[in-house]
C-alpha cells in the first residue's frame, strides 16, 4: 500500500486515492515513425529491478497527473514530481544517485 | 483431571459466574475466562481431533498459538467454525462444538485413519491413488475431502447477522503488543511527544510477565503493569486499544488492527469487528515470544501441555491441569511451572530435564520437595484420551531403559521463540541466535519504508532478551528508537528496573532422546493439528524436497491454521539435522500476514448488503422504478432494459416498445450519456487529435458524429459533438464512457500536449437528458410549448438552447433511432418534473418510456454501430465501414499510426455486414460463421461472426450485424452459423440498413 | 419553471452523528489561471473571497470558494443566484482563457454533525481527520469508500461533504452505516 | 526409479519408509548439454520433459535460481480451464488441459487433477453475451463448455447468492472438465520424470550471462560455472526481461504482483469452481476445505512478492456478497506472487532475435492451467522450430498489431 506525495495538491495521498499509468517519460511517435519506433513507444518498457520511473494519477483527489521516482525492488520513494517535462528535474536524480550510486534508466543517470 | 483451585486467577472473577454449553453439555465458568480455562475448569481436556489422522487433541497452550483447541462457536447467523478456545472470551449463553469428528468427539470413525498412520507418512497421497483413473475425482478424493476440512462448514444459506467496518489511522509510532515491553516502549516513545498508539490482542494489559513474576523497581509486576497503564491512558498523545490485534505490516507503514468489539458481548449495538488500517511512521513490535514444544513420542496425547501454558491457567484463571504433573525441559523457565503447579498444591512427580546442570530455579524446585532428574529425557508418553504414565530415559541414546512413571499431564518446555511475524511481514530478515537457539530480528536488515530506512522495531523478547530486566530495557531502547526515526526527541531515561532469578543456559533439544529410533521418531509429533512428525520431515530431507518450502508443501509442515507458531522451528532443526547443515542455512518459510486469521467480513467492512457497490441513480430512478423498470446495470449505472407491464413479459415489454417508438412516441432516459465540455484556444485542435474526424471544422450551433480510437488503434468510444461556441465544444460519450473519456482526456492535456490551452470539465450529472424520439415527436413538444422546434427552426444534427414548456433546456437534433428524434437536457434539478410534464403531454400522442433493449433494436435496424456489441476493443473503424469518419486532412490522430500495420491494414480482417436469416429466425448472440475445414491445431475454421442479433418487432423477423471475412464483397451469399443448441443458422449477407434504407423519418 | 429538487430532498438520519442531505447548493467549477487578477476579482465578486491557497476553503454558509486544484475552484453561491453569477463571471473572464460552468444539479451535499463527525469521516475516507492534521478552512478531496468526494469543516464538530448527485444515495447509505448507533471510534 | 503405489507405500511401510530414494538427482552440471532449460517451474519442466518424451531430446539441464516450483507454480490459486475465446489461446489451454487428464498416470505421480467443474458467472447482459460468444468459439474449438441457467449455477453451487441486490446470476459459461490440481505436485512430478529421464535439474544456480557466437547462443555463464549448450530455453516468468537483457534482446512485458489468499479449512461445502469477473473474484475449494481466493493485479511494477491489500478487500467483499456464507471465516494467509504481463495478456512463446534461444514467458495470471500444454509446444518449438500449437504467440505480433485479446469476452485469464 504504497503512499505518494502529489506534488500539486502537496497530500501524501495512500494507493487507493491513486490511479497507475505505467512508465514515464515515453516519447510518443505517430504518423511517419518506423515500426520499431512505433512497437517500442507502445509496448517496449524498462521493467527494472531497481529504480523505476512512472506515472501516476491523483484521481480520488486533485485529478492532476505527476510522475514518481521508485525502486521496484524496495518500493523506496525517490520522489515524485510534475507530469509536465520530458525528464525527471536533477533534484531527483541527485536524491537517486544519493541512494543508488551508478544508477541508469534509458539515458538517464 | 483438571479442575479449578480454590484461590488464584488473577483474571477471573469468581462472584460473576457464567453458563455455557460445550458439545451439548452445560458448564459453569467465570467472567475473565476463555473458553480454554473454562473447559479445562470442567475437566474437558480433550478438545477436537487433529486433521489428518482424527487423533484425540488436547489444549496444549494458552493463547493465540493454540493449534488443537478449535471449536465451533455460535449457532445459525452467527456460527464461526474454527475458533480457538484460548482467545475466546467466555460470555453467558456460549455455545461450542468440537470439530472435525464423526459421530462424536470421543468416538470418531475417522480415528482408522490413526492405526493405519504407519501407511500414511507425509507426502502419501502423491505416491497413491494414481489407479484407475476416474477413481481420484469420484472415490479417492471425495474420502480425503471429508475426513479433512477440519472445522463444520456454516450453513449454505446463512447471513451473518454483524455488521463489520473499517476505521483509518494515523500515527507516528504504533506499538504492537501491550505486555511490558510494548507498555515501557510506548511510554518511551510517547516522552517525546510523537503521537503514540498501541494495540494489544488480548482483553488485558500487562503481557505474561505477571504470570512469570519478578519485581520491577521493587514492585511486584501486576502493580507495576496497573501504573504503567493508567499512565499511558493520562496521556494525550497516546491511543490504546485491547482486544486489536497487528494482524498485518505492510509496505510504507501499512498495519491493519483486528479489533474485536463485540464477540465477547454478542448482540449488543454496534459493529463486530473493526479493521484498523493504520498508517505509522515508524512500528514497535513488542509481540513477546512463544514457547516450543518437545518433540518426544507421545507428545500430542491430550494433557501433554506448554509448560508456560500450564503455568498461565494456574495464575490467569486458577486452574490446574492435572493432578500428578511430570515438567520435561531444556531450560530453566520450566522449573517456574514446576514451583508454581507444587505451590497451588499439584502434585509434581519430576522435572527431567534434558541438560546436566540447571540454575538456581531448580534448586528452589528441589527445596519445595520436587524431584529433579538431569540429562533425563521423555521417551514415550502414553494414554490415548489423556495421559496414563510416562516412560523416563536418558537424553542420550535411543531411548532405552526405561522407567515408567503413572501421571496424567505433562508440561513441556523446549525454550522460547520471539514473535517474529510483524517483523517479517514486509521484509524484516531474521539472524540466529546460538544462545536461545531461536531466530530473532537482524536490526541490520529491517523492512524498509517509503523513505528507504528501517520502519519497524523489534522491543521486549520479541527482539530475543527473555529476562524481565533485559526486555524492560530492549523496550525503552526501542521505544525511543522509533520516535527518533519518526522524527521526534524522546526524553532519554533508564528503564524501570526489573529483577527475577538468573538463569543457568538452555540447551537445544529437537530430539527427546537425542537418538530416538524410528518407532519413537514416529510418534514425535511436530505439528500436532496436522500430523506432521519428525519421521516426516526426515522422509522428506531423504526424498530430495530439501528446500524447507519443499518440505512445508509436501509434509503440510506448519500449514494449519496456527501456521507453524509452534512447529516450525522444531521441524526446521529436524530438517537441518536430516540434511546435515547448519538451521541457519536452512532459512525459514516466509511469514505472510495475517497474525492470526481474521474474518472476511472485517475485511469487506461496510461494503455489504446495499452499500456493497455504489448504483448510480438518473434524476428519473424512482419513476423507471415505480413503472415495472427492468434493471439493467451499466457500469455502476442502474438503466432501464424495457418498462415491463402486468401480465407481460421483458420480451413483450421491448416489442411493444420498439413498435410504439416507430409508431408513435418513444421516451428514452438518456442522462447516462457522458457529456463532456472542452474549452479554450486549441480545444479544436485537440479534438482533432482526440477524434479520428475533423472537429475543428464543426460550426456553431451544429452537431457532429465522432469516432475515438485509442493510440493501438482501436475504437474505444463513439458520440456526437456540438459546438456551443467559437472556443467551446460539448462532446458526448457513451454511458459509463464519461469518467474514462474525461480521464483519457485530461491525461493527454496534462502528460503530451500540456503547453495547449484547453480546460475540459464533466458535466454529465449536471443534466437530464431525455431522448424524445417517433413520429410524434415534435407535437408533444410542440404541446408543451417554448423554443421553436419545427424543421426549419431546430434541423437535423443543429442543437438550440431554449424553453420547452417552462423548461430552460438545450435541445439537440439528433437520432440514434433513425425516427424524428430530439435528445432534450434540462438541469437534473428538473429532470423529473420534465420527464414528468412529457409523459403527461404525450398521453394523447401515444407516448411509452422505452429501454436500453429497445434503443438496441431500433439502432440495429438502421445499421448503427453500438460501443461493446459491435467493438470489443480488437475492432477498428475500417472494419466497421466507418471509413468516412477517418479523417484524410489530419495528418495525426490517436489511433492513425495504428491503423497502418500491417496485420490492421490487412484485407483479410472480417468486415462489416447485415445479416438476415434466410428463414426469419433470430442468429443466437455470439454464433460464429464457419468456413471449410480445420486449422492446423484441428479447431474448425471461422470465417466471421454475429456482433448484434435481434428480432425486430417492425420487421417481424430475426436481423443481425456481424463481421465477416470479405463481407461486403459478398452481398447475397449465404453463409452458416452452427449454434450450440445443435441447430445451424443459415443467413444472408446484406446492407446493415433493414429498416427505412434512405432516412426519411428522421429528416421530417 | 418548476421547482428544483435536490437529490436526496433534505432526507437525515442521526446515529453517533448527524447526517443531513443539505439541499440545492449553487456550485460553479471555475478553471484557469488561479494567479489571474481578473480571475481573482471574479472570484471575489461572485464570493466576497480571495482566491484559496493550496486546499484552502473559505466558505461561509451557501457562499465561498475552494481549492480543488492547481487550476480549479469551487464556488459556492446561493443556488438561485447560481445564473447570474455564473454569467458575470463568464463575462468578467471573456478575455481570458478560463472555463466556468455550473454544477449545481451535478452534485450532492452532505453535512455531517456532532462529536463523533470526524469518526465517521474517518470509517470512509483515508484521510487524518485528527485535530492537528485537519481543520476548519481546509479541504480534501479523497474518496468516500468507493466513490470520489470532498469534504470540509464549518467548524469543529460540523463537515461538509459534496459528491456526485448519482451517488448520492449510496453516499447517504454509507453515512448511515457509518454513523450507526454504538459504533463511536473514541479516538477524536 | 521406484515406481509410486499403494502398494509400494504399504511395502515400504513395513520398513518404516527407510527405502524411498530421491525424487529427483540433484546433480553437478555437465560441461554440455544439447538444451539447457532456465526455470524450473512447470512451464520450464514440461518443456523439458516433452523434449525427453516426444523427440527423444534428454542430454537437458533445467537450471534452477531457487528451488523447483519455487515461484508461480506455487503460488497460484491452481485453476485449469480452457474456455477462452480466441483460436490459439483455446487452443494451448484445451491441450494442457486434456494433457492434465491422464498426467497423475503417466508421470507416476498423483497430482490430483480434479476435474470438479469451472464456471464462469454472466452478471451483466455484456457478460452474458461475452460468454455466449465464447460458448460459440468453444464449440467450434473443440472445447467442451456450455451455457447454464441461474438455476442450475445455484444447483451446482448451494452456497451461491444468485439473487444479491447488486449483481444478480443471470447464468453461466460451464466446462465440466474444467478443475483443479495440486500446484506443488505437477512441478514436482515433471521433475522426478525429468530425473528420471537423466536430465539434469540442477538448483540453487542462478544463471549470469547468456554466451553467444555469431548471432547463436552457446551457452550460459552460472553461478556454478560455464555450461554450454546447443539451445537455450528461457522460461523464467517475472524474470525474464532480465534473461532477454542477458540475451542481447528486449521483451514487452512488465512485472507486476498478483494476490492471492486462503480461508481456515472447513468441511466440503463447493465443489466447483466459481470465478465472477464482474465483482474481481474468483474462489474454489481445496481438498484440506481451504476457501481458495483470488482477485486482481496491481498496477505498478513491482518484485517484491507482495501486493496491495486493497486487492484482497476488493476480492473478498465481492465473494462475501456472493457467497454470503464465508462472511464469518477467516483469511488464513495472503500472499503474492510476480507475473509478467504482455501488451496483449497473452503469452509469449517464441524464437527470438538470438538464434537458438527461444522464451516462454508473459503468462501473467493465467500460467498454471497451462503448464503442460506450453511444454508441449515450447519443445515442439524447440526440437523442431515450428509448432502450431505456438505459432500465434510470437514476439513480433506486437509490431505488427496481431493481438490476442483474451479480455473481450470478460474471460479475464486466472
Amino acid at each position: 500500500m504504497l503512499i505518494l506525495n502529489c506534488p500539486y495538491c502537496g497530500v501524501d495521498a495512500e494507493e487507493t486515492e491513486l490511479a497507475a499509468g505505467g512508465e514515464a517519460h515515453l516519447k510518443r511517435y505517430g504518423p511517419g515513425s518506423s515500426d520499431d519506433e512505433f512497437h517500442d513507444y507502445l509496448f517496449m518498457r524498462e521493467n527494472p529491478k531497481g529504480v523505476h520511473f512512472e506515472r501516476w494519477r491523483h484521481a480520488n483527489g486533485c485529478g492532476k497527473w505527476f510522475h514518481a521516482a521508485r525502486c521496484t525492488q524496495t518500493l523506496e520513494v525517490f520522489g515524485t514530481y510534475t507530469a509536465q517535462t520530458s525528464e525527471p528535474p536533477q533534484d531527483i536524480k541527485d536524491a537517486i544517485a544519493a541512494k543508488r550510486p551508478g544508477w541508469t534508466w534509458r539515458g538517464f543517470s | 483431571m483438571s479442575t479449578r483451585l480454590a484461590k488464584q486467577g488473577r483474571l477471573i472473577n469468581r462472584s460473576k459466574q457464567v453458563t455455557f454449553t460445550f458439545n451439548g453439555t452445560s458448564m459453569q465458568g467465570y467472567e475473565g475466562d476463555t473458553l480454554a480455562s473454562a473447559l479445562l475448569a470442567n475437566d474437558q481436556m480433550m478438545m477436537g481431533r487433529s486433521f489428518k489422522y482424527h487423533r484425540p487433541r488436547g489444549v496444549v497452550a494458552s493463547g493465540a498459538e493454540e493449534p488443537n483447541a478449535l471449536v465451533g462457536l455460535g449457532q445459525g447467523n452467527r456460527f464461526e467454525p474454527n475458533q480457538r478456545t484460548t482467545t475466546t472470551e467466555l460470555f453467558n449463553g456460549l455455545t461450542a462444538i468440537s470439530q472435525n469428528h464423526w459421530p462424536n468427539l470421543e468416538f470418531d470413525i475417522g480415528a482408522v485413519n490413526s492405526a493405519f498412520a504407519r501407511f500414511l507418512p507425509g507426502g502419501f497421497y502423491y505416491k497413491m491413488f494414481i489407479h484407475p483413473k476416474p477413481f481420484w475425482k469420484h472415490v479417492y478424493e471425495p474420502f480425503i475431502r471429508q475426513s479433512a476440512g477440519l472445522g463444520k462448514a456454516p450453513d449454505k444459506d446463512s447471513r451473518d447477522a454483524d455488521t463489520y467496518e473499517h476505521f483509518y489511522a494515523f500515527t507516528d509510532v504504533l506499538v504492537i503488543g501491550g505486555g511490558v515491553a510494548g507498555l515501557q516502549a510506548a511510554k518511551a516513545a510517547a516522552s517525546s511527544g510523537a503521537k503514540v498508539m498501541l494495540i494489544e490482542q488480548t482483553a488485558y494489559w500487562g503481557g505474561r510477565a505477571p504470570v512469570d513474576g519478578g519485581t520491577i523497581d521493587g514492585n511486584p509486576v501486576d502493580k507495576f503493569v496497573d501504573q504503567l497503564v493508567a499512565e499511558l491512558e493520562a496521556m494525550e498523545n497516546v491511543t490504546m486499544r485491547n482486544r486489536c490485534m497487528g494482524a498485518g505490516v505492510y509496505d510504507h507503514g501499512y498495519v491493519l488492527g483486528y479489533e474485536r468489539l463485540t464477540d465477547h458481548t454478542p448482540g449488543v449495538q454496534g459493529p463486530r469487528h473493526r479493521l484498523w488500517r493504520i498508517r505509522a511512521k515508524q512500528v514497535v513490535t513488542a509481540t513477546g515470544a512463544i514457547e516450543r514444544p518437545l518433540s518426544f513420542a507421545g507428545n500430542d496425547v491430550p494433557g501433554v501441555m506448554l509448560a508456560s501454558a500450564m503455568r498461565d491457567y494456574v495464575v490467569n484463571w486458577g486452574v490446574t491441569s492435572g493432578e500428578r504433573v511430570i515438567v520435561a525441559t531444556n531450560n530453566d523457565d520450566a522449573y517456574r511451572t514446576a514451583i508454581i503447579l507444587k505451590q497451588a498444591g499439584v502434585d509434581v512427580l519430576r522435572v527431567v530435564d534434558a541438560r546436566d546442570t540447571a540454575g538456581p530455579l531448580a534448586e528452589e524446585a528441589r527445596q519445595l520437595g520436587i524431584r529433579v532428574d538431569p540429562g533425563k529425557a521423555i521417551a514415550k508418553v502414553k494414554g490415548g484420551k489423556r495421559v496414563k504414565k510416562v516412560a523416563i530415559c536418558n537424553q542420550e541414546g535411543i531411548g532405552g531403559a526405561r522407567e515408567e512413571v503413572e501421571c496424567d499431564a505433562v508440561a513441556m518446555s523446549g525454550g522460547w521463540s520471539p514473535v517474529v511475524h510483524m517483523w517479517s511481514h514486509c521484509g524484516g530478515k531474521l539472524t540466529w541466535d546460538e544462545a536461545n537457539a531461536h531466530f530473532r530480528p537482524d536490526p541490520e536488515r529491517p523492512p524498509l519504508g517509503a523513505n528507504g530506512e528501517g520502519f519497524v522495531v523489534a522491543a521486549g523478547s520479541a527482539n530475543g532478551p527473555l529476562a524481565l530486566g533485559d526486555v524492560l530495557a530492549d523496550a525503552q531502547t526501542a521505544g525511543e528508537a522509533a520516535a527518533n526515526a519518526a522524527g521526534f526527541k524522546p526524553k532519554t531515561a533508564d528503564a524501570p528496573k526489573g529483577e527475577t532469578t538468573t538463569e543457568a543456559p538452555m540447551e537445544p533439544v529437537w530430539l527427546m532422546p537425542s537418538n530416538a529410533e524410528i518407532s519413537l521418531r514416529m510418534k514425535s509429533w511436530l505439528d500436532f493439528q496436522n500430523d506432521v512428525k519428525v519421521s516426516d520431515v526426515q522422509l522428506a530431507a531423504r526424498e530430495g524436497y530439501e528446500s524447507v518450502e519443499h518440505t512445508k508443501r509436501y509434509t503440510t509442515l506448519g500449514m494449519a491454521t496456527d501456521q507453524g507458531k509452534l512447529s516450525n522451528i522444531n521441524g526446521l532443526a529436524i530438517l537441518a539435522d536430516a540434511l546435515d547443515a547448519e538451521i541457519p542455512k536452512v532459512g525459514t518459510t516466509t511469514f505472510r500476514p495475517p497474525y492470526t486469521p481474521i474474518s472476511l467480513a472485517s475485511i469487506g467492512g461496510e461494503a455489504r448488503g446495499e452499500v456493497f457497490q455504489p448504483i448510480r441513480q438518473t434524476p428519473m430512478h424512482d419513476w423507471h422504478n415505480k413503472n415495472g423498470a427492468d434493471w439493467e446495470p451499466v457500469g455502476h449505472w442502474r438503466r432501464t432494459y424495457a418498462y415491463v407491464r402486468p401480465g407481460e413479459s421483458v420480451h413483450d415489454a421491448v416489442n411493444r416498445e420498439v413498435k410504439n417508438t416507430r409508431e408513435n412516441l418513444g421516451l428514452l432516459d438518456a442522462s447516462t450519456l457522458g457529456k463532456l465540455i472542452v474549452k479554450g484556444p486549441d480545444a479544436g485542435k485537440f479534438l482533432d487529435m482526440m477524434y479520428t474526424n475533423m472537429m475543428s471544422t464543426l460550426k456553431v450551433g451544429k452537431c457532429r458524429y465522432g469516432l475515438m480510437c485509442s493510440e493501438n488503434g482501436f475504437l474505444i468510444d463513439d458520440g456526437v459533438v456540438a459546438r456551443i461556441d467559437e472556443d467551446t465544444w460539448l462532446c458526448h460519450t457513451t454511458t459509463g464512457g464519461a469518467e474514462r473519456i474525461h480521464g483519457h482526456m485530461e491525461e493527454w492535456l496534462q502528460t503530451e500536449w500540456w503547453d495547449w490551452k484547453v480546460y475540459v470539465a464533466n458535466v454529465t450529472e449536471q443534466y437530464a437528458q431525455v431522448a424524445v424520439v417517433g413520429p410524434n415527436a415534435r407535437k408533444v413538444l410542440e404541446k408543451l410549448g417554448g423554443m421553436d422546434v419545427s424543421k426549419e427552426a431546430l434541423p437535423f444534427m443543429e442543437w438550440r438552447d431554449g424553453k420547452i414548456g417552462d423548461f430552460d433546456c438545450r435541445a439537440y437534433r439528433i437520432s440514434f433511432s433513425g425516427e424524428l428524434s430530439y435528445e432534450i437536457a434540462v438541469p437534473a434539478s428538473q429532470g423529473r418534473a420534465f420527464w414528468d410534464a412529457l409523459i403527461a403531454a404525450g398521453q394523447e400522442f401515444g407516448v411509452m418510456p422505452y429501454g436500453t433493449e429497445c434503443l438496441h433494436i431500433l439502432r440495429a435496424e438502421k445499421g448503427f454501430i453500438m460501443i461493446g456489441d459491435e467493438t470489443d476493443g480488437t475492432v477498428i473503424p475500417q472494419d466497421l465501414g466507418l471509413h468516412w469518419a477517418l479523417s484524410k486532412k489530419k495528418e495525426d490522430y490517436l489511433g492513425k499510426r495504428a491503423h497502418s500495420r500491417t496485420h490492421m491494414a490487412d484485407p483479410e480482417r472480417w468486415k462489416l455486414v447485415g445479416l438476415e436469416t434466410v428463414d426469419g429466425s433470430v442468429i443466437p448472440d455470439g454464433a460464429y460463421a464457419v468456413g471449410e475445414g480445420v486449422n492446423a491445431n484441428g479447431q474448425r475454421n471461422m470465417i466471421g461472426r454475429v456482433t448484434s442479433t435481434y428480432y425486430s418487432a417492425n420487421l417481424d423477423r430475426g436481423i443481425a450485424m456481424g463481421l465477416i471475412k470479405h463481407g461486403p464483397d459478398r452481398m447475397g451469399e449465404i453463409v452458416e452459423f452452427p449454434g450450440t443448441d445443435g441447430k445451424t443458422y443459415k443467413a444472408k449477407i446484406v446492407d446493415p440498413i433493414f429498416y427505412d434504407k434512405d432516412g426519411e423519418k428522421q429528416n421530417v | 419553471m418548476s421547482e428544483p429538487i435536490s437529490a436526496l430532498n433534505h432526507a437525515s438520519y442521526e446515529g453517533i452523528a448527524k447526517v443531513e442531505e443539505c439541499g440545492l447548493q449553487g456550485m460553479i467549477t471555475l478553471r484557469g489561471d488561479l494567479s489571474d487578477k481578473v480571475l481573482a476579482k471574479a472570484v471575489k465578486d461572485a464570493t466576497g473571497q480571495k482566491v484559496p491557497g493550496q486546499r484552502e476553503a473559505l466558505v461561509a454558509g451557501d457562499t465561498g470558494v475552494c481549492w480543488m486544484s492547481t487550476d480549479e475552484l469551487l464556488v459556492l453561491v446561493p443556488y438561485a443566484e447560481v445564473e447570474a453569477k455564473l454569467a458575470a463571471m463568464t463575462n468578467a473572464l471573456s478575455g481570458t482563457h478560463a472555463l466556468a460552468v455550473n454544477v449545481s444539479d451535478a452534485r450532492a451535499v452532505f453535512r455531517i454533525s456532532g462529536a463523533s463527525a470526524r469518526e465517521v469521516m474517518g470509517k470512509l475516507a483515508p484521510v487524518d481527520l485528527s485535530v492537528d492534521a485537519f481543520q476548519p478552512d481546509q479541504i480534501r478531496r479523497s474518496r468516500l469508500a468507493q466513490v470520489a468526494g470532498a469534504f470540509w469543516m464549518d467548524d469543529a464538530e460540523t463537515l461538509r461533504v459534496v459528491c456526485f448527485r448519482s451517488v448520492a444515495d449510496y453516499v447517504f447509505n454509507l453515512l448511515k452505516v457509518a454513523a450507526q448507533p454504538g459504533s463511536e471510534v473514541g479516538v477524536y | 526409479m521406484k515406481h509410486y503405489s499403494a502398494f509400494a507405500v504399504a511395502r515400504e511401510a513395513l520398513r518404516y519408509h527407510t527405502g524411498w530414494e530421491r525424487a529427483w538427482r540433484s546433480p553437478e552440471p555437465k560441461k554440455k548439454y544439447d538444451v539447457i532449460i532456465v526455470g524450473a517451474g512447470g512451464h520450464g519442466l514440461a518443456t523439458a520433459y516433452y523434449l525427453g518424451k516426444n523427440y527423444g531430446i534428454q542430454n537437458v539441464a533445467v537450471i534452477e535460481k531457487g528451488w523447483l516450483g519455487g515461484g508461480n507454480t506455487g503460488r497460484n490459486t491452481t485453476i485449469i480451464r480452457s474456455n477462452y475465446l480466441q483460436d490459439p489461446s483455446a487452443a494451448i489451454y484445451e491441450k494442457a488441459r486434456s494433457l492434465y487428464e491422464d498426467l497423475s498416470q503417466e508421470l507416476n505421480y498423483n497430482i490430483m487433477f480434479s476435474p470438479r467443474g469451472v464456471m464462469m458467472l454472466a452478471q451483466t447482459q455484456h457478460e452474458i453475451r461475452g460468454y455466449q460468444r465464447t460458448a460459440h468459439a468453444n464449440a467450434l474449438q473443440g472445447v467442451k463448455t456450455e451455457w447454464i441457467t441461474p438455476e442450475r449455477v445455484k444447483e451446482l453451487v448451494p452456497i451461491i447468492n444468485i439473487d444479491g441486490p447488486r449483481y444478480p446470476v443471470l447464468g453461466a459459461l460451464w466446462q465440466e472438465r474444467g478443475g483443479t490440481a495440486r500446484h506443488d505436485a505437477v512441478a514436482w512430478g515433471y521433475a522426478r520424470a525429468c530425473s528420471a529421464m537423466g536430465m539434469d535439474i540442477i538448483q540453487q544456480c542462478e544463471v549470469k550471462g547468456v554466451r553467444s557466437e555469431n548471432g547463436r547462443v552457446v551457452g550460459v555463464d552460472t553461478t556454478k560455472g560455464a555450461i554450454d549448450c546447443e539451445k537455450l530455453g528461457i522460461v523464467v516468468a517475472g524474470h525474464s526481461g532480465q534473461l532477454a537483457e542477458m540475451a542481447g534482446f528486449r521483451l514487452p512485458l512488465e512485472a507486476i504482483a498478483l494476490q492471492a489468499l486462503v480461508s481456515e479449512p472447513i468441511k466440503p461445502c463447493m465443489d466447483v469452481v466459481v470465478m465472477a469477473n464482474t465483482v474481481h473474484g474468483y474462489m474454489s475449494q481445496s481438498d484440506k476445505g481451504e476457501m481458495v481466493i483470488g482477485g486482481g493485479t496491481d498496477g505498478f511494477n513491482n518484485f517484491t512478492q507482495r501486493g496491495s491489500f486493497h486487492h484482497i478487500e476488493e476480492t473478498v467483499r465481492a465473494l462475501v456478497e456472493t457467497f454470503p456464507m464465508i462472511s464469518r471465516l477467516k483469511m488464513l494467509r495472503q500472499w503474492g506472487g510476480i507475473v509478467d504481463m504482455t501488451g496483449d495478456r497473452s503469452p509469449i512463446l517464441s524464437k527470438t532475435p538470438l538464434q537458438g534461444c527461444f522464451i516462454n514467458g508473459g503468462w501473467g495470471t493465467g500460467g498454471f492451467k497451462a503448464i503442460p500444454g506450453s511444454g508441449w509446444g515450447m519443445a515442439q518449438l524447440m526440437a523442431t522450430g515450428h509448432s502450431p500449437l505456438t505459432e500465434a504467440f510470437t514476439l513480433d505480433r506486437f509490431k505488427e498489431g496481431r493481438f490476442i485479446d483474451e479480455s473481450v469476452a470478460a474471460g479475464v485469464a486466472h
